[in-house]
This record gives C-alpha cells, structure tokens and sequence, in this order.
C-alpha cells in the first residue's frame, strides 16, 4: 500500500478539477433549480478559448507570460457563453415546467461541442495545449506535475475568493438571499435577474479556469471533454450536496479520489479480482453516488430539503 | 353554381394528378438520359462504400472512401475494364450497427451498386454482413480486425468456421499483429515483464490479449493489466500501478486518442519505459500530441513501409494532390486495394461471360474475389478460406527522433 | 430610479381598459374585392408559372427546364398554389368549396399562401445559390418569384383574426435600450401584431354527417396521409424533401387555421374503433404500399425507436420524472434477447427460447433493472433521479464491456457483442427470409417491420390503458403537484416505481426485437447523445417534440426526427449542431410540441392566457400562478 | 392633498381564476390602513401585486405620484414600498444582522445603515442579542419581528406588513402589535393586512372590508368595529 499517498494525489488533483466545474452547476442550481446540462461544454469552450489565445500570441513569449492573457480569454469565452445561454436560452423558459430547459440545455450542449468539432480548426483529433515547465517535483513519496500545482492553486484560490464574496460581499448576500427565497429577495430590493447572470458568469469563470488548468495538466484539449467533465462535476455537486459551493468541491474531491482509489486497489480486494481497474473505476463512483444518496439524501453538505421554506 | 364550382374542383384535381404522374415519367427519362449522353454504350458499375463519415472517427472513414475513389478513377483512367464506368457511393455509418445496416439495404437495394467496401468498425460489420450474405453481395473490409467475423467464434481454440461467404477483409487480423509484437518484445527488444493496457474496444482488446498470451508463452512475466474507456484522458491511477509494478514495458491496445496521453503520463511521473502498441497508434498525431514522451515508443503494423513501395507513394502523392480530407495513413491503402480487388473480379466475372456483366453478376463476384491474386498498394492481395487477407507482412515501427521509423519487417508464421 | 417608464405605462394601462387586443383585420390595406382578386391573380400567376422552364440548365435537381408540365421542386409549388387558390375560393364563399374552410377564417389562406411563398422562393433561390447568381433563372423563375409574393400580400391584405401580445400602441420593456432606434421599435411590434390567433375556432360539427360518409372521409385521409408520407421517402434529392417539408407543414398549420383538422379530429373522435382500426390497416400497408427494402427498414427502425420513445413518455411525459439514461433500459433488452436467442457468440448458445418467451424476459431484465435504478433514487427530488439515471445509462455501456471475461464475468462477451443472432421464427414463419404475399412480396425488413408494429399496438395499448386508470391519474397528480398527490392519499413513491418500471421494460420489449433487427448487440449504441437513434438524447427530445403524454406525439417525433436527416444529406457532418440548435427553438417557440397535451399547453403557456391582459411589467415579474404557488 | 398610495379597479387573475376584481382604495401619509377578511378574500394578492410579485390585468397603482404598474418588484422597493410578506419569509440561513442588511440592500449610506440597523435593536432587543445566529433559529414570534425590522431598513414611504400576527401566541402578538402602535406613533404609513379584525380595526385610521375579491365595506377603524356585521363575521360575536 506504499502507493497510497500518489493515489490520494492523484484523486486530490482530478478532484480538484471535478470541484471547479461543480461550482458551476452548483450556483445555477442553487439559485434557479436548474441543472445547466451545457456546462460541461462551457468548460471545454473555457479551454479552446485560452487555446486559441495561446495560438495568436508571438511564439517566442514565455508560458508564464502567457498564461494570464490564456485565462482571460478563456473566461471571455466561458462567461459569454455562458451568459449568453441564461440571457437567451433559459430565461424565457424560467417559468415553464423543468424539463423544457433541460432540453434546452442538452440542445445546447450539443450544439456547443459540435461548433467546437466542426469550425474550431483542426479541433477533431485532441489539439495540443502548452504546458507548464517544470517538474515533476518529490514530495515526500509522492511525484507531483506542475500542472498539478497549477491546478490546485487555482482551486484553492477560487474557493477562498468566492467564499469570501459569497459571504461577505453585498452582491454575496443577495446571491444567498434569492437562493434561499427569490421572491422576498425581489422585495428587499435585489434584482434577481442580474444575480442570476452573476451565477451564471462565476460558474463560466471557474469552469474556464478548470478548462485551463485541463489543458496544463493533459496537454491536450479535444472538443469531447466536456461531456465526460460535465457528468463527472455533476455527479460531485449532487455528492456533495447540490446547491452548496463547499459541498461541491468536497464532492469533487470524494469523487476524485475515490477514482484513483478504485482503479488502484478494488482489484486487490478478494472475490474483486475482475471488478478492479480503470474500466471499472465510473462504475465505483457511480456505486458511490448511490450509496451516499441512499445515507444521505441532500448530499454530503447539503441542508435538509425542508429547510428551504 | 354548385354544379360549377364543384367541376372546378374536380380538374383542378385531375389536372394535379396528371402533373404528379407527368413528371414522375419525366425524371426517369432525364435520368436516362444523363447516362446515354455521359457514358455512350459503357455500362456503369457502382462500388458502395460504407464508413463513418462524420463524427468522431470520420477522419478515418474518409480515408477509406477516398482510398477506394482513387482506386476507382485509376481504373477509369486506365480503362482497366473496357465497357465500364466504375463509380463510388459512398454511405455515413456514424460507426452505428443499425446506420451500417441501413446502409447496406441501401446497396443492396440498389441494382447498380455490384460490392461495398467497409466498415470501419468491427461492431457495425456484425449488422451488415447478414445482409450482404441474403444479397449475395461482395464486402470488404480495409480495417476489421476482429477474427470472429471471419473464423467464427471459436477461432482462439484453432475450430475455425467461416459464418460468411460474402465477407472479406483486406486487414490483417488482430491474432497476427498481437504475435509479431509480443514477438518483437521478447525476442529483439529483451524485455521481461510487460504491462498490458488496453480499451475494451473489439480492436484494443483483442490485440492486448493476443499480445499477452504469446509474450507469457515467450518467457515473458506480464505485471499487471488493467483497462481504460474511450474518452478517459486521467490515467494518474493507471500510471501510478505501472510504475509500482516496475514492468519494463507497456503494451497499449486501442487507438492513439488514448495512448498518447498515457505515454505522455507516464514518462511526465519519470516512468521512462517504452509503450508499444498496435496500427491504431501508428499515426503522426500520436507523436504530435505526445511529443518527447513519444520517443522510443514502438507500433506494429501491417504491410511494408511505404517507402518501399512505389505504388503506395503515388497513392499518397495523389491523395495529397486531389486534397481530399480525412485520413489515409491508416487504412487509405487497404482501401484501395479492396476496390481493386473487386474492379479486377469484375473483369474476370466480364471475361467470363463474353464482355459483358451477367445478370447474376453479384454472386459471380463472390468466386471472383475469393480467387483474387494481384499486388497491391499494401503488399499482396490474395483471400484464403476464411476470407481473410494471405497478407501477413508485419513492420515494427519506432519513433525515433520525433518520426516513425521501420525497425524490422517481416512476416509472422504461426 | 427616475427612469421609470410612468407616461407609457399609463397609456398601455388606458388602452386595456377600453379594449381587447383581438381584432380581425388586414395587414396590408385594401378593399376586400381588391385583396380577394390579388390573391387568386397570385394563385393563378404561380400555378401557370410552374408550366415554365424555371431555369436553363439541367445541373438543379428535379430538371426544372422543361416547358409545358411542371417537376421537380415545381410540383410543390404547384401543389400549394393550388391549394392556396382553392382554399381561397372556398372562404370568399364559393359554393361547393366551402368546406375547405369550415371556421371561415382567412388564417388558413394566409398560411397556405405562406407554404407556397415559402417552398417557391426557396426553389429560386436555391437555383440561384447553387448554379451562381439569379443569371440562371428563366423567366418562369421570376414569374413564380413574383406570383408567389402578390399570392402572400393578396393574403394578408385579407381580413385575419389576430391576437397581438400587447395593445398596439404597447410599450415594449425587454427592447430597453433600443428604444432609440424607432425602426427596430416598429419592427418589433409588427412581428407581435403579425401573431395569428385561430386557438377557439367555431366550425359546424361534422359528426351531423352521414356516418357513411364519415368513414369514408376517414379512409380517405389516411389513404392520402399515407400517400404523402411515400411520396416524401421518395423525393431523391435534398432539395426537393425541403421544399416539400415547407408545404407539408405550413399547408397543414393552415389546413388546421381552417378548421378542417379540427373536424377531422372530431370525426376520429367519434369514430374512434373505426378509425384506429383504419390507422392500423394503413400502418399495415405501408410495406405493401412499396416494394421496398430500404424503406422497410427504416419503417422498422421508426417503429423501434418511436415505441421505446412512448415508454419514456409514460416517465417523462406522464409521470413527470427526467430519465436521463432511458436507452441503458433497451441495451438491457436487445442484450438479454440475444443471450437467448441461440446466437453462436451467446454464453448460452445453446438455448434458443421462442420469441414470446425471450420478449418476456427482455421486459424482465429491463423491469428488475428499472426497479433497482429506481427503488433508491425515486423518494428523491426530481434531480436527483436525471443525475442517477444519466449515470446509470453511461456505466451500462461499461458494463457491458466489461463482462468478457478478460475485465469482469463472462457474460455479453465483451466490445465484441453477441453477434449473428438469428433471425425470428414465428409459428413456422421466419422473418429473416422473404415472403410473397399474393402479388406482393414482404422482405426481411418488412417481415419485422410487421412484428414491429404489432408489438407497438401493443406498447400502444398499455400506455392509453394505463393512462386512463387509476393509477394513470395518479401519474399525472404526481406529475402536477407532487406535495398534493401525495397529501391526498397517493403513495408517491410507489406510483413513481411502477411508472419507472413499465417504462423500463416496454424499452426491454422493443430491445428484444431492436436486436433481432440489427442481427447483432454491441455496447457502443448505448450512448447518451449522438447522431443516430437509439440514444437518450435522441429519444427524449422525440418525445418532448412530438408532445408529451400523448400517445401519437413521440412516435411522430421519433419518425421526424428519424427521417429528416436521413433526408437532408446536405447536412451530414452538421446533422448533431442543426440538432442541438433545434431543441433549443423548439423549446423556445413550442415547448408543448407538435401535438400537445390540452392540459400541458395550458401549463406552457398559461403566462399568455390572462385574456385581456397587457404585459405589463418586465420580464422578472412571475405569472400568478406560479407566484401563487 | 393626494395620497400616497392610490389602487384603482385592480385586478389580478391566477390563470383564468380572478382573485381580485376590481378594488379601489388608497392610503393617505401617517395613516394605518388595514384590510381585512376571511382566507382566500384577495388580501394578500393584492399586497403581492402592489410590491410587483404579481402582475396585475387592469386597473392601475400609483404610489407617490408615479404609476406602479409596469415596474418590476425590486424597483418598486427603491420607491420607498416596503412589503414584510405572509409567513415572514426571513432568509433561514442568514445571520439576522445579514437579513438586516438585506432589508438594506439598495441603500448605500454605510452609516445611516449601521444606525438603523441599531434602532432595529433598540424597537426588538431580542433581535439584537442574538444578531449573528441564523435566522432559522428564530421562533415564529421573533422571526416575525426580524422581518418587520428587516423591511424598515429600506426606509420606506409605506410599509406592507401582511398577517403579522399569524400562528403567533397572544404574547407575541400583543407584542407585534404594540409595535405597530409604536411605529405608527413615531409617524410611519403603513398597509396592514390581518386576520386578526379586532386588533387591527382598533389600531386602523381606514378600513376595508375585503370578500372574494372585492371591498365590501369601507370605513374608520372604529366605525368598522363596531358594524354590526363586521363584529358577527370577522370578530365572532353573535
């Protein structure tokens, strides 16, 4: 079991990513009761946009140079897209049954990745994506990527900084007031549309900023990945208790490394021998997600349904 | 007034009726008329094509179907069967078993269309041989490689049945190429313990195990085997067990998609241990993508080099020339030499009757490609029994200064 | 804050006050003889103009050079031209055509004349982007150009029963900032005039008919529908199936603007043995109508997918819960048909069970799968249940790889599948071989486009008899309000079950066939989205097209969906991104679907209904009933 | 003089059901104005749609001068409308100096806010000891105050408070209800809704009688109390 602190890393990374996309899905949630199904590919627009920011900029600039003009105009990209999607494709449905804006949102999945597939160029083999120098660095028994790092310092830095404005900023508090009872947050005086923009553009601002740290870490980006990402966010903003921002990272985080853990050691389990490994490792976090709604139904951090009145 | 109104309606709706039966009659002839003034007494022969032609494997399934336009305008160009046109319909699959099907009613259906090469995929082939078998209708494949569609399902204990007379492949299988490289480890390369991954596609799995067995029964230790899925891009974990499994080797089965990411793990967490795999990976993308890591990773594929066959490079200069899209690396040769093997039992099936196409020409064609012999742009083309290629030239390809570079060519016996 | 829009505000507050927003009059003003003579000139311009050579080169498809009959793209023109012109005659009063328009509304003119405007300007200007320019028109061309234009303002200058959103002189609050630009002000409120209100039509009752004659007219238009339906599989080329598309669907919108479906449909109602009974003989015609292998085929694959797409709709449509993974349910059943469909490559390739038999465990399997995604997931909310089964419809595909022996048991062998599945033997009949039928002959596919058919009465017949009983109701209680079904006795969870379950396993039913079908299972058809059916995608999006909770609705969404690519080949590597674009319209403009349920309309767009009203606050102001609730 | 709040043949529609049709009243500066009757009378869909939740189908609203009736809800706050909702609504997860600051939310003046909020303190001490629990916590009683101190902290014009007294026990609600004495003393308009007639007549300048939908009877508080029957429908005497 010496491999067990790489592991646990390995799945602290991949869940890092998981956490960054699920605050999308989180914050629309928690604000609109709205499983935004595109946001998989406003993460993967996230990255092609850096990519293509990154193609433009004279070759002989440094990476480092390059990496803050890379998130900006992914940002760009994921918020607008993401914005454009609330403004033009959801919010004339806000008050029909859910499914119609479901369907909207697997529209426009479909359509997102397919724009990507056919006018991005060359985007339908996995285009390659810069990445950082350095590395790996030993950390005790544990190989670490510079991507990695990146990666996780951008999930630590985001968490804390919505944390912060979510907790103590005025936009913050009206952005839990109209999750918790839009309605009476209209009578306070809060403009629920423009909060809902606002959740709209963080969630497209952290997914491009997950699309980014993608692209670091694999060294490739291919107009498919949102799907995989987007199911697998998802799965850890409901783990982790749906419409919690704390709750979706800590799901990303279960989720990730109970991955790793399962393509490592299921098949060292006894009478598990054929149920191990990689192939097997969706089908275990799949189990997983039961076995936690079963427990506990409103997710690891979730509140109780009731306490919504 | 009653009266009249209603008498209007009545020719009007006659007078619709007739236009709709007039023209009717009218496209046929135009129809008719198209083929006199462009082919004057030649007969055109339509050779259908199947593949995936959008979406994620399109770039392939392009190559394929411009693999056999080449072959096609070629055979037209040099008048190869005097009296005939030859064209290509080419069909989208979306690599699905029932489009695949759908497609092959199509061609079936069409009394034009004498043979169909494709598919892609192993798993759309299973949906279209029952129909091509029903239609006494010639298919072949450039690229199935799983050995149950020609030997039947208990191929691997040596009871080999052929299900279907129609179905022929100009691929090798995957039992040749997993032989050759486990082969090629043991023997050339001195390595002992392997670490075998692959994508639980038909193609992947296949090879991986086919791979496993012969480099076990070659003395060789296998440490460890795991599986991905398609579409996986973190493989930290998998790369972490090979490491500790201090195998001095991976051997991937499936396509570069996945395989490039995983030498690119590996040799980034310092596992500088080379990857070698099948013809799915034998493509510049995998050495674009995975740049540095790639060097000394290894693929096997079928046939000799290019450069050795003067054929092979005319056909790439002319694929590069026409600008046609997709990919003709990986299977635009066997391609061309399926439709060449079906242009050329045409003739004989001509020879046969006089100069010209029997009425039963199909089923003809049958016998006809089951005795083809010629040399194509991939090496040799000739069928056995089973319908399986007698090509079993085999190259070990490495990447060697950011190129892939033939290491060894040979063929592999047994 | 001292923006406020108060002047107009109070105008539009006036204007309310003195009157409704419905009217009947022209667009275009002008006297009614004058509109009326315009109209039929344009119809009578269009129809001769498609007895002209349209172009001079043969290189358009359909060849529309030749002068004196008309082909091609000119038939569909023609078809509405005459249509229009007819209909027209019959509104303006017309003895003897009058019941061509029993609501009396010229809506239906003005429609039709849309269909042929449409279909005629697309041929025109398709010629002249395909060929290079309008120098390739012949002056047919342009004669149809025109006539088809003076045909549509003819119409419009009509009297029409309009229903604008907002009073005419409304403000309007969403264009903001673009107040300053008058003409897009204008614009806009023209377009919300332009809406046509035909939703309450008056038309005398058509069951005082002879009830003779009611089934005939019964049979005719089944005979006719069935007519259109081959004549469109026939169309060659692209260009033709859109033009024909456009006068299909607009010439049945101003057919309904008529009235005549909706007598149509009150004939059905009354007849309805008969009628079904009809419906049925004409869906057993359809491979006697064409002898046809190809078409049989992908009559089969619509009965498939459309069948499977009903079992959703009893989860979707019926009971309100989001399946995300629906197809998982008929990879369970087309995988346990072939396991014991004697298939060489089975596990148990010995055992060959007959069909009834391997049907019923296809439904099994699907049925104890439904069961155990469900049991956990449904005393959940809603959400939780899309993300479970979303999930669960991905790790089917894993599974099913997995279990080959090599990765897990050996079971459905792996990414190789179980193929060579043997074709059905019915009472001595197999399905697989061809058979004559008098003078006609029944391929393989039609053979199972058949047995098809009647598994989909039968799906059919279980989703209407469901619907109809007790605990169809209470499906639809949960679906409306789940606190209050539940409050009222309804055990929620357990109602929620059976739905989940019956809905699995009708997928199950249609798998055992799907398999058969395709003569081999792989995992790879399984997905989520993709461009070919079967996938959940696919299936809900049939469902929520077609209209949900009804019964006709996703089997014609799953036909649309289903033929519509197979037709625009042009398409072909955009076919996924036109897909996606047009969920998200249908979604906008039509969210009930085609044929939509009375009372799911009145849910969709109940924020219109409150008749008299204006809108009068800004988007963010919630319709009562939902503020309400 | 005109006053501040004038409603004019309002009507408001929930699909095709009218809950209010047609009612006109209006409410001068410093006055108390309460409406009062049975459940399902109209009296909190009318509230709602004077605070822009609801839209209504005619009629027309002025407050203060300007016309309500096409702006949103949270514009009409800034107009100096406030509106403490049936139920109380409070944010449950907030802390009650958040919701404080909530009710807050369109002024800028840190200062003046930090003040008010203190005088919230002062009018319920109780509110001000526990200011950094979650609101949830609060029992109905003090939630109801919460929610009367959060809807002062806009400073509003008027102030809509709609069953105040609801589910509350007689301590409490005598408790409520000498605040809105105390509130009306320092001079603060206010639209009181409430079930409970006898208490809200005794307090109310103007009173209207509402039953499905429409006014029935106006008049003083006082001359409404003591209607014959208005004290055998709404006050239970017979």
């Amino acid at each position: 079991m010496h491999t067990l602190p790489q592991q646990l890393a390995n799945g602290l990374f991949l869940g890092s990513m998981y956490g960054l996309i699920a605050i999308g899905y989180t914050m629309v949630y928690g604000i609109v009761q709205l499983i935004n199904f595109a946001h998989g590919e406003i993460f993967m627009t996230g990255a092609f946009g850096a990519l293509a920011v990154y193609t433009n900029l004279p070759s002989s600039m440094s990476i480092w140079a390059a990496l803050p003009l890379m998130l900006v105009g992914g940002a760009i990209v994921s918020v607008l897209i993401a914005v454009g999607a609330e403004r033009f494709a959801y919010r004339p449905l806000r008050n029909a049954p859910r499914l119609a804006p479901l369907i909207t949102a697997i529209g426009l999945s479909l359509a997102l990745q397919q724009a990507v597939f056919n006018w991005y160029p060359h985007a339908t083999a996995g285009k390659h994506f810069p990445q950082l120098p350095g590395g790996p660095f030993h950390i005790g028994s544990v190989d670490v990527q510079s991507g990695d790092l990146f990666l996780l310092g951008a999930a630590i830095v985001c968490m804390i900084a919505l944390g912060v404005f979510v907790r103590s900023s005025r936009t913050g508090r009206a952005m839990q007031a109209t999750a918790q009872d839009p309605d009476t947050a209209k009578l306070m005086g809060v403009d629920t549309n423009r909060i809902i923009i606002i959740a709209f553009a963080i969630g497209g601002l952290f997914a491009a900023v997950a699309g980014v740290a993608y692209g670091l870490k694999y060294g490739q980006v291919k107009y498919d990945i949102g799907f995989q990402a987007g199911l697998k966010a998802f799965t850890a903003a409901v783990l982790g208790g749906i419409g919690n921002i704390y709750g979706a990272m800590l799901g990303g985080l279960v989720l990730g490394i109970a991955e790793a853990c399962a393509t490592a050691y299921i098949a060292n389990v006894p009478g598990m021998e054929q149920f191990g490994g990689g192939a097997w490792a969706q089908v275990w976090a799949f189990v997983l997600l039961i076995v936690v709604l079963l427990v506990r139904p409103q997710g690891l951090l979730g509140e109780r349904v009731a306490d919504r009145a | 007034m009653r009266h009249r109104s209603l008498l209007i309606l009545t020719s009007v709706l006659a007078t619709g009726a007739l236009t709709l039966t007039a023209c009717g009659s009218r496209s046929d002839d135009s129809k008719k008329g198209g083929d006199n003034s462009s082919g004057g007494s030649k007969t055109t022969v339509v050779i259908g094509v199947d593949a995936p032609l959008t979406g994620a494997n399109s770039a392939t399934g392009l190559g394929i179907q411009y693999g056999v336009q080449i072959a096609v305008d070629d055979a037209n160009a040099k008048n190869l069967v005097p009296g005939v046109t030859f064209k290509v319909k080419a069909l989208d699959d979306k690599a699905q078993p029932a489009t695949g099907q759908t497609n092959a009613t199509a061609l079936v259906q069409e009394s034009d269309v004498i043979a169909a090469v494709g598919p892609l995929n192993s798993g759309v082939a299973q949906s279209m041989q029952q129909v091509f078998e029903s239609a006494k209708m010639v298919e072949i494949s450039p690229s199935n490689t799983n050995p149950a569609l020609t030997q039947g399902k208990d191929w691997a204990t040596g009871t080999k049945t052929r299900p279907f007379t129609t179905y022929f492949r100009t691929a090798t299988t995957d039992a040749n190429q997993g032989n050759f490289a486990a082969d090629y480890a043991v023997n050339t390369l001195k390595k002992k313990s392997a670490f075998v991954v692959d994508d639980k596609q038909t193609y992947g799995a296949g090879l991986a195990g086919i791979f496993q067995g012969k480099f076990k029964s070659l003395g060789g230790k296998i440490a460890g085997t795991d599986h991905v899925n398609t579409g996986d891009t973190d493989f930290s974990a998998l790369v972490t067990k090979i490491k500790n499994s201090h195998a001095d080797m991976v051997y991937y089965g499936g396509q570069y998609d996945e395989s490039e990411l995983v030498t690119k793990q590996l040799k980034a967490a310092g596992v500088h241990i080379p990857l070698m795999g099948g013809d799915g990976m034998y493509s510049d993308t995998y050495i674009k993508t995975a740049g540095q890591a790639a060097e000394g990773d290894l693929a096997t594929s079928v046939g000799v080099p290019v450069e050795t066959l003067p054929a092979a490079k005319t056909f790439i200069d002319t694929y590069k020339s026409k600008g046609y899209p997709g990919d003709y690396g990986t299977y635009g040769g066997y391609s061309y030499d399926a439709a060449t093997a079906i242009i050329k039992a045409v003739k004989t099936v001509m020879d046969a009757n006089g100069g010209k196409l029997p009425s039963d020409a199909r089923a003809k064609l049958v016998d006809a490609v089951q005795k083809t012999d010629f040399d194509g742009i991939a090496g040799h083309v000739s069928f056995d029994q089973y319908g399986d290629t007698t090509n079993k030239q085999l190259t070990v390809y490495q990447v060697k200064g950011g190129k892939w570079t033939a290491v060894k060519t040979g063929v592999y016996n047994g | 804050m001292t923006d406020l829009p108060i002047a107009a505000a109070e105008e539009a507050v006036a204007a309310t006050a003195t009157h409704g927003n419905r009217r009947t009059a022209p667009f275009i003003p002008l006297p009614l003889t004058a509109a009326r003579a315009t109209t039929l000139a344009g119809a009578v311009i269009t129809i001769a103009s498609t007895f002209m050579s349209w172009t001079y080169t043969t290189d358009f498809p359909g060849d529309l050079t030749v002068s004196g009959y008309p082909g091609g793209l000119q038939i569909m023109t023609l078809i509405g031209a005459i249509l229009t012109g007819v209909v027209a005659l019959g509104t303006f009063g017309l003895t003897g055509l009058r019941w061509l328009t029993p609501s009396r509304t010229n809506n239906g003119v003005l429609l039709l004349a849309l269909a042929t405007l449409g279909t005629t300007w697309y041929t025109v200007i398709d010629i002249a982007a395909k060929l290079g320019g309008l120098a390739n028109l012949d002056p047919g061309g342009f004669v149809a150009f025109i006539g088809a234009l003076v045909l549509f303002a003819g119409a419009l200058a009509l009297p029409l029963d309009r229903h604008p959103e907002e009073p005419a002189d409304a403000e309007y609050y969403e264009l903001g900032r673009a107040e300053g630009i008058s003409a897009v002000v204008r614009g806009y409120a023209w377009l919300r005039e332009a809406r046509l209100h035909h939703s309450e039509l008056r038309v005398p009752d058509a069951r005082k008919l002879n009830r003779w004659l009611q089934r005939l007219v019964i049979v005719v238009v089944y005979a006719l529908g069935l007519k259109i339906l081959t004549f469109g599989l026939a169309t060659d080329y692209s260009d033709i199936f859109i033009g024909y598309l456009i006068v299909l669907a607009v010439g049945v919108w101003g057919l309904s603007a008529g009235g005549l479906l909706k007598q149509f449909q009150q004939l059905t109602q009354h007849n309805k043995k008969f009628s079904s009974t009809v419906g049925v003989l004409t869906a057993i015609a359809y491979p006697f109508a064409q002898n046809n292998e190809l078409w049989a085929n992908l009559g089969a694959s619509v009965l498939i997918v459309g069948t499977v797409a009903l079992g959703l709709n009893i989860v979707v449509g019926l009971t309100g819960l989001l399946d995300l993974g629906y197809v998982a349910f008929l990879g369970v059943g087309a995988y346990t048909a072939a396991l014991v469909s004697g298939s060489p490559f089975s596990i148990w390739s010995g055992t060959q069970f007959p069909f009834w038999a391997a049907a019923l465990a296809g439904m099994g399997a699907a049925c104890v799968f439904g069961v155990l995604i469900g049991a956990p997931t449904l005393r959940l909310r809603g959400d939780y249940l899309a993300i479970v089964t979303l999930g669960f419809g991905e790790i089917f595909r894993i599974i099913v790889r997995n279990l080959d022996g090599v990765s897990g048991p050996k079971v459905t062998n792996g990414p190789n599948g179980i193929a060579q599945i043997p074709d059905l033997s019915i009472f001595g009949y197999n399905l697989g071989d061809t058979h004559s039928v008098g003078s006609f002959t029944l391929g393989r596919f039609a053979n199972y486009y058949l047995l098809m058919l009647v598994i989909t009465i039968i799906v059919v017949l279980v989703f209407t008899r469901a619907a109809d009983s007790r605990i169809g109701r209470s499906w639809i209680a949960i679906r409306e309000d789940e606190t209050a079904a539940t409050a009222m006795g309804i055990n929620g969870f357990r109602v929620k079950l059976v739905a989940f379950a019956l809905g699995a396993s009708l997928a199950g039913l249609a798998g055992t066939v799907f398999a058969h079908v395709t003569n081999s299972v792989v995992p790879d058809p399984y997905v989520f989205s993709g461009s070919v059916p079967p996938n959940s995608a696919f299936l809900l999006a049939a469902v929520v097209l077609g209209g949900m909770g009804t019964v006709s609705g996703p089997i014609l969404g799953a036909a649309l969906l289903y033929v519509i690519p197979q037709k625009l080949s042009f398409l072909s590597q955009y076919e996924l991104f036109a897909f996606g674009i047009a969920l998200i319209l249908i979604m906008r403009f039509r969210p009930e679907g085609i044929i939509p349920n009375r009372r799911r309309q009145l849910e969709f767009h109940e924020d219109e209904t409150p008749a008299p009203g204006n809108r009068p606050m800004g988007d963010d102001t919630v319709p009562a009933t939902t503020a309400g609730a | 003089m005109t006053a501040l709040l004038e409603v004019e043949d309002l009507r408001v529609a929930y699909g095709k059901i009218e809950a209010v049709k047609g009612i006109s009243f209006s409410v001068e500066a410093g006055q108390v104005v309460t409406l009062i009757g049975t459940n399902g009378a109209g009296k909190t869909t009318t509230l709602r749609t004077l605070s822009g939740l609801l839209k209504p189908i005619g009629g027309r609203v002025r407050f203060d001068g300007k016309v309500l009736t096409r702006v949103p809800a949270h514009k009409i706050v800034a107009l100096g409308l406030a509106h403490s909702p049936e139920g109380r609504h409070i944010f449950p997860r907030l802390t009650i100096e958040e919701n404080l600051k909530l009710g807050a939310y369109l002024r800028k003046d840190t200062t003046g806010i930090t003040k008010d909020i203190n005088r919230a303190y002062d009018l319920f001490p109780i509110l001000g000891e526990r200011r950094k629990q979650a609101a949830g916590t609060l029992s109905g009683g003090e939630q109801q105050m919460l929610a009367m101190g959060r809807a002062l902290m806009s400073q509003p014009k008027l102030l809509m408070l709609d069953e105040p007294s609801m589910g509350l026990s007689p301590i409490m609600m005598q408790k409520i209800m000498a605040t809105i004495v105390e509130l009306k003393a320092q001079g603060t308009t206010i639209l009181l809704v409430e079930q409970n007639a006898q208490a809200a007549l005794s307090l109310a300048d103007q009173a209207h009688v509402m039953e499905i939908g429409t006014i029935k009877l106006s008049g003083t508080g006082q001359d409404l109390l003591h209607d014959e029957g208005v004290r055998k429908t709404y006050l239970g005497e017979d």
